[in-house]
C-alpha cells in the first residue's frame, strides 16, 4: 500500500517537483483526449500551487475530498499517476476500476476520499467525515477542496454552518478560480472572496495567494494547526486562476484576453521555477533533470492507461450494493 | 414470545434504541431529534443524538460522509416532500458512490421519512415518493405496516451495509399494534403473507395492506377467497413471493396510496404481467391514488387513499 | 374584489385593530383545533407587529410570499377572514378551495402568492417573482416572509445572492423568532441576526424590534423606499418570539420557562394598547368595542368555517394540469 | 416541406428562439447559458438570456416564481442528475402549487436536462430519471429521439401553460436529422408510430428508438414485422397509441436505457397488462438498463444501453 508519508516530501523543490508532475501529467491527459483516447475531463492548469501547497500541510490521518478538478489533489497526495490515467482512460486497472473515469476519482488507501463531481457535492459529504473523525476520535482533519462555483449552491451555506455549529475539524479549500465552467465568477456575486462567506458562520478564514505555493502551504500549516487545537473548522481561500479551459477541448473565446494574459504571467511553476534557480536552490541543470524524470513519469503512464484494458462486462452492475 | 401493544412511532425508536445499545457507531440527528426523543440523550448522550439545522441537504450529506468513514447514521428527515432538498445526497453520494468508486465506499445508514394520508396538512408534507427511490441504484426502500414491522424492520436497516430508506405510513403511526419482546429482526427484501387465499392476490404496502384485508372481508361475503401480501420492503422487492402467490391464484390486484403511473405497483404489475403470464386469468389491475397531489381537506385526503370498496369492486371485476 | 387599498389603514389605532384580529384569530383556530374541528395548524402568536408592521409599508401593487405561519400575512393584507379560516378547515369556501388547507394558503386577488409551506419554498420563489416585476415592468416589489430557520436552508443562499447579482426588487423579511419547530435558533447557528448573513451578499440590510409594530413600519418603509427607488433587494430582520408552539397543541415543554417569561413580558400587543391608552389615542372603552368588533368578526369566520361544505370528491383531481 | 439537416442540439435552440420571436414573455436562464449561445443574447439581449450562479434550486425556483406571474423561462439545468438539488422547486413549487392553490397560480415554463450514455463521464452525469417527474403530479415531460421532434417537442413544451421537463438524451444530440422548416409544432402527448409492423410491437423512447428500429431490421431478416413505437412524450402518455398498436399485433417489447424497475416502461407494461389482456398472445417483456449507475468506462457505458440484439432476442422469444 502506498502511503504518504512516503511520498509527501515537503520541501520547496519537491513541491516544485510535485507541480509539474501536475502541469505535465494534465496536459498530456488532454493532448491524449485530443487524439481521441479518452473522453473529455477537466484540468487544473494554473492551480498547482494551491493543491500541492494545502496537501503539504496535511498528515497521513488526515483525509481529502476532492471534485471534478482533482488530477492535482490526487498527484499532491501521493496517487500513482498510472492507476490515475487509466481511471481518466476508464480502464480496469485504474482506482475505480474504470467506473469513475475523470470525474470521481477517490483513492481511500491514502485517505483521499468521496470525490463528488456534483458541484457541492464534497461540501455535502465533508461534514459526515469530519463528524466521524470527531466522534470516533481518528484524530485527523478533513481538507475538503471546493470551486468559487461551489460556493453559490445551498449546500456550501448549509455545510459551513452546520460545520460550525458542531464544531467539526474541516478545512475548506475554496480554490477560487474566477471561473465557473463557462460563467465568470464576478457574474454569480457580488463580493471578491469566498472567505466573506466563510466569516459569517463565526468560522475563522484567510485568503492566500493560491499561485504561491509556499504562501499556501504556509497559510494550510496555520489552519490545520488551529483546527487540530481547537477541533473546529477553518475556512482557506486560494485565489488563483484556471489557465486552461473548463473541460478539454476549450477555445476559451469567452475568455477576456486581458485577463488571461494577466494571470498567465503569474503562473505558479514558471514563477517558482524563476525563484528557485535565481535563489541558487535549484540549478538549471537540476531543473532540467527534474522535468526529464517527470516526463517519463507521465510518459509511462499515458502507455499504462492506453495498454490497460477495458473492465469485463460483469462489472456493468458489480458493486452497486455492499 | 411475549408481546406488547406498541404505537408504531414508538416502535421504530425503540428499535433505534436498541441498536445504539448494541453498536455505539449508531447514532442519530435530525431536526427537533433532540427535542423530539429526549430519552435518548439522556441514555446515549448529546453528541450520539443531535438536533440539527433546518437543512435537510446537509443532515442527509453529513449521513453520507459520516456513514462512509466509520459510523451508522440514522437520520429523521420528517416528511417525504422534504427530501426533495436532499436528493442530491441521497441519490448521488450515498446511492452511487460504492459503484463509482469501484467499491471502496459503503453508507450504512437509514434516512426515515412520513408520508401518506393521515394529517390532513396537504401536498407538500403528504407526497408518496417511495418510488423515486426505488428506481434509483444503491438504496434500499422500506414501508412496513405493522408495529412489529416499524421495529424489526428499523433494526435491519441500521444493520444493512447500504443506504436505507425508511418510509413511514402517517396514517399508522399513531395505532399501537403487537411488538414481540427481544431482539426481533425482519429481514429486508421479504414480503410477509397476511391472508392466505386462492382467488386473488391483492399485493400492497403501508397503510392499504389493512385497506386490502378490509377487501378481503367483504370478498369472502361473496365467496371470493382474497389472499393479501404485504411488500413491506420495495427494495429489493421479493419477486419469488409475488409471483408464488399470483401463480397459485391466477389473479393480482396492486394497491397503493402512491400515486399509480411509474409507481411500486407498475412495477409489480410489469413483473407479474411478464413472469406469471401463462398462469393469469384476469388482467392485472392497480388500485393506486390518483396523479393529484393529496388535498389537504379531510374527505379530500381520506379519498385519495384507495378504499376497501374500490379494492374489492376491482378483485370481483377479474374474479367474475 | 376585494383590494388591498381598501382594507390597508396604515393608522397605529388601525393597527392595533389588526393585530389583535390575528391574535384572536390565531387562538380561536387553536381552540377549534383542540376541539376536533380541524387540522393542526401553526400560530404567530406574538410575532403581530411584524406582519402588520412590515405589509402596512407596502402598496397595491406589491406582492408578498409567506409561509406555513401565514394568519398574521394574510389578514394584515386584509383577506378575509372567513375564507381564512374556512381554508383552515378544509372546506369548500376556502381561499383555495380547501385544497391547500392552513400551510400553503395564497390569496391572488389581494397580491399573497404562492404560499409554500416547505421551509425555504417561499425564497425560492420570490426571485422569480422578483424577475416578473422587474422584466414586465410591473412597479411593484416582491416582499418575502420567511423564518429563522429557512435562512439556515441553503436555497436561503442561493435566493438573496441571485436577488442580489441580478438586482432583483425583492424585500426579504426574516421573521426571527428564535425557534425553528422544536430547536431553539441557537442550536442552528454561530450568528444572532440573519441580517448578518444578508450583508454578505453585498445587500442592504437592517435589524429591528419585530414587537414594535411602529419601528417595524418604519424599517419597512425605508426598505421599501430604497427598493422602489434603486431596484435592489433588501433583507430586513424582524427580531421576535414564537409566544404559542411550533404547531397546535403544544406544551413547549422543551422551552426555557425564563426566557418564554421575559419574551412574554415585551407582547407586541399589550405593549401597543398600553401606550395608546396611557397616550390617549384610544379610551378603554375604545379598546373594548375594538376588542368586541374583533371578537365578532373572528366568531363569524368560526361558524363561517364551521358550516361551510367539503369539496366535492370531483376536485381530488381538478386542477392539477392548466 | 423544406427541411434541413440539424443537429438535435441546434433544433432546441432554433425552437427557442423562434418562440422567443414570438413571444416576449419567453426568457431563458441557466449556468453558461448566455456563454454558449451568444447569438441569442446578440438577438435578445441579456435581459432575456442570462447567465447565472451554479444553483440549480434557485434557478428552478425562479422560473417557477416567474412562471406563475406572467414570464414563460426555459431554464437550462445541463445534466439530469444535477437535477436533484431542483426537486424541491420543480415537484414541490411548479408541480403542487396550481392543484394546492385551487387553481390560482400556472406554471408555464420549461426545464431542460441531458441523460444517458454518450459522454462517458459516469453516473453523476448520466441518470436517466425521468420517470421521478412522470410519478409527479402536475408536471408533463417529453423525450424525442429526432432533430425534427427536438424542435417540436421544445416549442409546444414553451407553448404549454405547465411545467414540462424536457429531457435530451445526450447520444442523440450531435447527430444531425431532418428539421422541417417553418413553424413545426409537435403536440406534446402524442406517440410516433416509426415503423409498421404485425407481429411485435417495440415501444421505446429517446435512443433506443434507434436500437428498436434496428432490431425491427434484424427481425425483418427472420420473417418477424415488428412496429415501433416512440413515445417521445412520456406524460401525458399516450395510452391510445400504444395499446392500439398492442391491440393489432397482441405482442409488446419495451425498450428503455432507464433502469428498469418503476421506470417508464414499468408503467406502459403494466397499462399493457391491464388494458390489452385479452389480445396478448405472450409476456410482455421488458429491455432496460441495468438497476445501476452508468460507468464511465466506455464499454460499459455502452453495455448499459439496451442494443438492437437484445431486443431482437426478446421479440424473438416472444414471437416463438
Ligand atoms: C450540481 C452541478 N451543477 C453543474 C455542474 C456542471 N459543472 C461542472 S464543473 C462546473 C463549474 C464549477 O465551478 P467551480 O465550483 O468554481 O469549480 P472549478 O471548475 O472552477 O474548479 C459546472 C457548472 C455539476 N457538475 N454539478
Ligand atoms: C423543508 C422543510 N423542512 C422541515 C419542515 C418542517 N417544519 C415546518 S415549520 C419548521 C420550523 C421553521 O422554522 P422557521 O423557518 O424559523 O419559521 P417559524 O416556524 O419559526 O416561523 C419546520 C422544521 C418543513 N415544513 N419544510
Ligand atoms: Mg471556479
Ligand atoms: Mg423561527
Amino acid at each position: 500500500m502506498t502511503t504518504v508519508e512516503s511520498i509527501v516530501d515537503r520541501s520547496v523543490t519537491q513541491k516544485l517537483e510535485t507541480m509539474l508532475l501536475i502541469r505535465t501529467f494534465e496536459e498530456k491527459s488532454a493532448e491524449l483526449k485530443a487524439a481521441g483516447h479518452s473522453p473529455s475531463m477537466c484540468t487544473s492548469v494554473g492551480q498547482e500551487a494551491s493543491a500541492v501547497g494545502v496537501i503539504s500541510a496535511l498528515d497521513e490521518r488526515d483525509l481529502i475530498l476532492t471534485n471534478h478538478r482533482s488530477a492535482g489533489h490526487l498527484l499532491a497526495r501521493g496517487a500513482d499517476p498510472n492507476r490515475v490515467m487509466a481511471e481518466i482512460h476508464g480502464k480496469a486497472t485504474g482506482y475505480c476500476g474504470g467506473k469513475s473515469g475523470s470525474l470521481h476519482i477517490s483513492v481511500k488507501e491514502i485517505g483521499v476520499i468521496l470525490t463528488s463531481t456534483i458541484v457541492g457535492g464534497e461540501l455535502s459529504l465533508a461534514t459526515g467525515v469530519g463528524l466521524s473523525l470527531q466522534m470516533l476520535e481518528m484524530q485527523g482533519i478533513a481538507t475538503v477542496f471546493f470551486g468559487d462555483g461551489a460556493a453559490t449552491e445551498g449546500i456550501f451555506h448549509e455545510s459551513v454552518n452546520l460545520a460550525a455549529v458542531w464544531d467539526l475539524p474541516v478545512l475548506y479549500v475554496c480554490e477560487n478560480n474566477q471561473w465557473q465552467a463557462y460563467v465568470h465568477r464576478k457574474e454569480t456575486m457580488r463580493i471578491d472572496h469566498i472567505s466573506e462567506w466563510g466569516a459569517r458562520y463565526g468560522i475563522r478564514t484567510a485568503t492566500v495567494d493560491g499561485n504561491d505555493v509556499e504562501a499556501v502551504a504556509a497559510a494550510a500549516r496555520d489552519a490545520v494547526a488551529y483546527i487540530r487545537e481547537t477541533g473546529k473548522p477553518f475556512l482557506l481561500e486560494t485565489y488563483t486562476y484556471r489557465l486552461r479551459g473548463h473541460m478539454e477541448p476549450d477555445d476559451q473565446a469567452y475568455v477576456d484576453k486581458e485577463e488571461l494574459s494577466r494571470w498567465r504571467s503569474k503562473d505558479p511553476i514558471t514563477a517558482l521555477e524563476r525563484k528557485l534557480v535565481t535563489d541558487g536552490v535549484l540549478t538549471a541543470t537540476e531543473l532540467a533533470a527534474m522535468k526529464e524524470t517527470v516526463r517519463k513519469k507521465v510518459e509511462a503512464a499515458a502507455q499504462f492507461a492506453i495498454t490497460s484494458p477495458y473492465p469485463t462486462l460483469d462489472q456493468l452492475t458489480a458493486g452497486v450494493y455492499a | 414470545m411475549t408481546t406488547n401493544m406498541i404505537t408504531p412511532d414508538q416502535a421504530m425508536v425503540d428499535g433505534l434504541a436498541e441498536e445504539m445499545r448494541r453498536d455505539p457507531r449508531v447514532i442519530t440527528f435530525g431536526e427537533g431529534t433532540a427535542t423530539k426523543h429526549y430519552e435518548l440523550v439522556e441514555e446515549f448522550g448529546r453528541k450520539r443524538v443531535r438536533n440539527t439545522p433546518l437543512a435537510e441537504g446537509i443532515i442527509a450529506g453529513t449521513a453520507a460522509g459520516a456513514a462512509a468513514t466509520g459510523l451508522r447514521p440514522v437520520v429523521d428527515l420528517l416528511f417525504a416532500p422534504f427530501l426533495t432538498f436532499a436528493m442530491e445526497e441521497l441519490v448521488n453520494s450515498a446511492g452511487k458512490l460504492r459503484f463509482i468508486s469501484g467499491g471502496q465506499f459503503s453508507f450504512p445508514m437509514v434516512a426515515i421519512a412520513r408520508t401518506g394520508a393521515g394529517w390532513a396538512v396537504g401536498g407538500q408534507h403528504n407526497h408518496n415518493i417511495e418510488s423515486w427511490f426505488v428506481h434509483s441504484p444503491g438504496i434500499k426502500v422500506v414501508m412496513p405496516s405493522t408495529a412489529a414491522d416499524f421495529k424489526g424492520l428499523m433494526k435491519s436497516a441500521i444493520r444493512d451495509e447500504n443506504p436505507v430508506m425508511f418510509f413511514a405510513d402517517i396514517g399508522l403511526l399513531h395505532t399501537p399494534g403487537e411488538v414481540p419482546e427481544g431482539d426481533n429482526v425482519v429481514p429486508i427484501g421479504k414480503a410477509a403473507l397476511r391472508r392466505e387465499g386462492s382467488d386473488v392476490s391483492l399485493i400492497s404496502y403501508g397503510k392499504t395492506v389493512g385497506k386490502c384485508l378490509e377487501a378481503a372481508n367483504l370478498l369472502l361475503a361473496e365467496g371470493i377467497s382474497a389472499e393479501v401480501i404485504d411488500l413491506r420492503s420495495l427494495k429489493p422487492l421479493d419477486e419469488a413471493g409475488v409471483l408464488s402467490s399470483v401463480l397459485k391464484t391466477g389473479r393480482a390486484v396492486v394497491v397503493h396510496e402512491a400515486s399509480g403511473i411509474c409507481g411500486v405497483g407498475a412495477e409489480v404489475a410489469a413483473i407479474i404481467a411478464e413472469k406469471a403470464f401463462s398462469q393469469l386469468k384476469a388482467p392485472v389491475v392497480r388500485i393506486t391514488g390518483p396523479d393529484a397531489p393529496p388535498a389537504a381537506s379531510y374527505p379530500l385526503e381520506q379519498a385519495f387513499v384507495p378504499q376497501p370498496d374500490r379494492i374489492a369492486a376491482a378483485a370481483r371485476r377479474i374474479c367474475a
